[in-house]
């Protein structure tokens, strides 16, 4: 089965694996820069972790998969590239975009105070541009548009007390 | 003193409980619905709730507090740090209550709650301050005055405010009366009062602080300093101990003024006197002084030898600070660093994070210390503060400092929500941090608005695993977390929280 | 140095991987087929298995070790403690293979690897031995001769042995000849040699021992004492730094003779020299040296302010001690108590217990660290060593260090197979323990055989809870083991392991 | 229900539990000393801990049931009966000494050495009675007969190795 995923900063990530000699799997790896196969054997250690055997040699994976993302970490220094990575699958991104709800309730990641509202009903605002400042904790958080959209209500007001997770706005996708 | 109760929450409400454990002291926790099953509620020998999660009709409310201190027969209260614990009506209500105050008395406190009266004490104690003036006269001859005595560049700072809002910089006589004007209308809609300050400004200054400590008998030491200066936004990310820049001399004025001013007002406690540190001109400057316990006691903790918790409790208990030090008294040894670890989002502008930790495997090596508020299966509820734990690490010297704690960063896990552990990796590998070339507005500028976002791509072992290992067999590490974070987890991934990653409590 | 190979398992493996992160070395593990998901497997940065699990074919097979360091490219070997570590063919087969070997070479350790030899080594080194003889004359006027020389009262020992095993104490000559038939027959069975050693007996005597270091260049240097006198048949139980008996020049005299014999010897890396300390006439008494890092190295590491294992390596790359420390050298502070935690049954007899370890919660306070070789979800075998952590705490004195460690062991969780915790915590509130006035047969004496067993009952809120949480509900904890206990699991309670609980794998 | 639990030392503790007012179920505990009534609530914490509440006073209680033991472990200083104790449920305890499986096969608890056989097969045993002597780690530990038996067959010998879990003696369970 091919699988695709995602980082933060959008590389995507595809692996495939298919049965291989001695319970090993076939594993092909494909990065940005090309694609790598090995045979590898995975077990899971008494706490959870995975165990990844390539060559003979064993590395630890933390692996965690939440609704939305998966979170994965390998410590080997060994590896240049290690430390905790949150991926996305890209087949589950793909089905939520096709999704038939067209609204979204943008809702508060904390409880704090709304300090600026930049944009009004009927605004076209693009991904990333900032919709509104809550203030939290002495420090101030700007809630950016998650994709291009149009604003349909603006639910919040300047010096207004929010909980964490109140509605701020909503916004209807535009097709991209 | 048989039972403390603990009037706060997180990694210093554990931290306090294991004080008491020490001393053979009893611990009470209390919590707000949305802590019902936190770290700290399992650590302490009782947990009572106190209210709702709103902080004000929970950690804030001084009857619920002092309720839960009366249920469970606790005979003394330790205020932690944030909440109530710099109040002087809850010191009173305490004392009134007949229990005894783990902390400065009311009368100590009051005076010096200002930055002004606080200044006017400094002066007092003969501890040195920045020019400074209130600005009591607001015609354009006023200010003008207040500014040429202040001098440029100076700052505007509303009198009540905090984490540098509504600060303004000016560096000319023409500028200053729109700045005034700005600062006010910020001050009057976010503060209690519209009263503004004008402040010298040191450029390039360092934040140094020095740790103090009075008995209930009249005596106060210092325990030596510890530089804040790696600051995001006006908050401390990374601070240590010593300060690194500083030489002998140095660091002497700068304890003696800390001890000073502690000694000037009667200080009964742990406190810290802070300052503003010129690298050029090698002046310190008093800035005000914080009356409590610091986030960041840990670093003076492991360079002196210390426990400084352990001996807020026994000058509340009476003991003489002679006593308690012996005739060799305090000294550093080594070098100390501490990071904040904090549930925010570095790829989305650090929003706060709040959800469900799946997996957290937190350092457990030598010379190591992590004071942690949460661990695997916690819910990080969005309503406080999102620190999830402190990182200490000790070395012989501030080299052996920072690649034991880059170490111990490398094996820390932390699934289920964005951390700002990448920046901290990053933070202590750059060449100008290990100079110490930084000051407390270097990380704002070295990073701009967005920080250095996630800096690394998976290993070939860690998409290996995630090829061999099916996400149906890798939800196992949640299992036994039941509790939902705040609000239900919206199903859509449109409909969610901004930044926020509210994991499958159920999965 | 770019990777390091540890020959060992366990908590010191998992020590060793950390000190190898702090210093960017890369880390590899082994573990035989018992060890497969242990701890240190998981802790390294690359694991390679070397065979089955019996120590015989896996960790003290030396080509299987070779060849693991050859698969991942390891340029050097850390033995660790135990196995392989005091082994010179190991030594040398690591040089030979050209790895660098992390501890004295071969040619440093065979001198002094004999008891007889060491002690003569000892005496050239100008540091104070016991009077004891070799028995080469067997008969009886040898004996004699032996006996008159070494004086009474005295102890036959196997030349080879250890653990006590086949010792026997003789007071008056007309005991000494069926006394060393009995030796001879266990040194016979138990034992490569039969040869044996006559001792003066030091009655009362304390363990004391020297943390040595030495470089290169042939500079060698103590890093002061520890006391292992709480000793339960032989075995180190509790261990601590400073000695808290010694004077100053009692202290200053003892570690200048483990200097001595160091630097007689050229040593390289890190080892300690153990004395025996009479109490009454204030001597000390050459025992033996230890060529490796012990297993109570934290404590001096914690009142110190030195990490032993990454001098060990810093040294192994060839720097000099002078560079190491620096001008200001080594001081001790305060005082650091270590316990060793191990998996068995104060119930029974303390017989070694096995199985998965349904919940274990360390205890991660302040001035309190944790070298664990065990975490909830593993598996303790039934192959080795059933030691499952180190605990050890610091304090400004010697009864801050107690309360601490008290309070740190009440806050330690270990359900799945017994432990001696409830024997610690007994120990650790005794008068004769809180004035040391203990010694090396103390522990044996003040319980018998049997120990203090469990010393508690259950609360009142453990048993509320057992009401209201079905056995069911309960058994979560463990979910995610995998592993069987070695063999598996008997279903019948009569059918079973004697002594060992093997814990619900599935349940 | 009722459920009784015995400690390593014999003692035996009942407890039982029934529904009380507002969701809390009021719990009777018999100790050797007498019983004691008390409403209680019961909750699991994120980390798998229980959390008793009594009249708002809530405790933490780690509580892990086995095969054959149930661990539980509170550490309220509060309470001067603090730590961990090892419980066997009485009824399962009958249960299996009630089996129609008529002999027991003693295993080594370690990979050791047998250093002393005090046996041979037709013995008469009693509880607690020295079986043998198996050496490793340096400790000499000595292996007794769990209740009283005939000594059907010893499996080893002096001077022999054993692994972890090899039979070292054969025993027919006398009725008591």
């Amino acid at each position: 089965m091919k699988r695709q995923f995602e980082d933060a900063r959008g590389n995507r990530f595809e692996v495939s694996s298919s049965p291989a000699a001695d319970g090993a799997h076939s594993v092909e790896i494909l990065r940005g820069e090309g694609a790598v196969r090995q045979d590898a054997r995975v077990r899971r250690a008494p706490g959870g972790e995975w165990l990844v055997e390539v060559g003979g040699i064993t590395r630890t994976v933390y692996l965690s998969v939440g609704q939305n993302d998966t979170w994965i970490s390998s410590l080997s220094a060994g590896d240049s590239l290690s430390h905790t990575v949150r991926l996305k699958p890209v087949e589950q991104r793909r089905a939520g975009r096709g999704d038939a709800n067209p609204t979204a309730h943008l809702r508060s990641p904390m409880t704090g105070r709304v300090v600026v509202v930049h944009v009004a009903a009927g605004d076209h605002v693009v991904k990333g541009q900032p919709l509104l400042v809550v203030e939290a904790m002495k420090m101030e958080h700007v809630i950016k548009a998650p994709r291009a959209a149009v604003v349909l209500r603006v639910a919040c007001a300047v010096g207004r007390q929010v909980e964490g997770g109140a509605e701020l706005v909503e916004l209807e996708p535009e097709q991209a | 003193m048989k039972k403390v109760l603990i009037a706060g929450r997180g990694e210093i409400a554990v931290r306090i409980a294991r004080a008491c454990r020490v001393l053979g002291i009893g611990s009470v926790a209390i919590y707000s619905d949305a802590d019902a099953g936190a770290r700290h509620v399992r650590k302490a020998d009782e947990a009572v709730r106190v209210g709702p999660a709103e902080s004000a009709l929970s950690y804030l409310d001084i009857a619920a507090v002092l309720a839960a201190a009366r249920l469970t027969g606790a005979d003394a209260v330790h205020p932690g740090y944030g909440f109530l614990s710099e109040n002087p009506d809850f010191a009173s209500a305490v004392a009134d209550a007949g229990l005894t105050w783990i902390g400065p008395p009311a009368a100590v406190i009051a005076p010096i709650r200002s930055k002004t009266a606080a200044k006017d004490v400094a002066r007092a104690a003969g501890v040195p301050t920045a020019p400074s003036a209130v600005l009591d006269d607001l015609s354009e001859a006023g200010l003008q005055a207040a500014a040429t005595h202040v001098g440029f560049p100076l700052l505007v700072k509303p009198e009540d405010g905090g984490g540098g809002k509504g600060m303004q910089r000016v560096d000319r006589m023409e500028d200053l009366v729109p700045a005034v004007q700005a600062a006010r209308r910020v001050a009057a809609s976010a503060f209690a009062s519209d009263r503004l300050l004008l402040e010298r400004c040191i450029e390039g200054a360092r934040h140094v602080e020095v740790q103090v400590l009075g008995d209930q008998h009249g005596d106060a030491v210092h325990v030596f300093e510890r530089d804040c200066s790696v600051q995001r936004r006006h908050q401390k990310v990374i601070e240590e101990s010593p300060c690194p820049v500083l030489t002998l001399a140095e660091r002497a004025a700068i304890c003696e003024s800390g001890r000073a001013f502690a000694r000037h007002v009667g200080y009964v406690g742990a406190g810290t006197v802070e300052f503003l540190f010129d690298p050029v001109s090698r002046a310190h400057y008093f800035l005000e002084m914080n009356t409590r316990l610091q986030v960041e006691h840990p670093v003076t903790e492991a360079v002196v030898g210390l426990d400084l918790v352990v001996t807020q409790l026994r000058i509340a208990q009476g003991a003489r600070l002679a006593e308690l030090f012996g005739p060799e008294g305090l000294q550093q040894r080594g070098h100390a660093i501490e990071v904040r670890v904090y549930a925010e989002d570095p790829a989305d502008g650090y929003v706060p994070q709040a959800g469900t930790l799946q997996r957290v495997v937190w350092p457990d090596a030598p010379m190591v210390r992590v004071d942690a508020g949460f661990e695997t299966g916690d819910v990080v509820p969005v309503h406080y503060d999102p620190m999830l734990a402190k990182i200490i690490a000790w070395g012989r010297d501030r080299e052996e400092a920072t690649l034991r704690m880059l170490a111990a960063l490398r094996e820390t896990v932390v699934h289920g929500v964005a951390t700002n552990i990448p920046m901290l990796i990053d933070v202590l590998q750059q060449p100008s941090f290990a100079r110490s070339e930084v000051n407390t507005g270097w990380l704002d500028a070295f990073y701009g608005t967005e920080g250095p976002g996630y800096g690394v791509a998976p290993s070939d072992a860690a998409l290996l695993a995630l090829a061999l290992a099916g996400p149906g067999q890798a939800a196992a590490g949640a299992a036994s977390a039941r509790h939902a974070a705040g609000p239900a987890a919206a199903r859509d991934p449109w409909d969610m929280l901004v930044g926020l990653r509210v994991g499958g409590g159920r999965s």
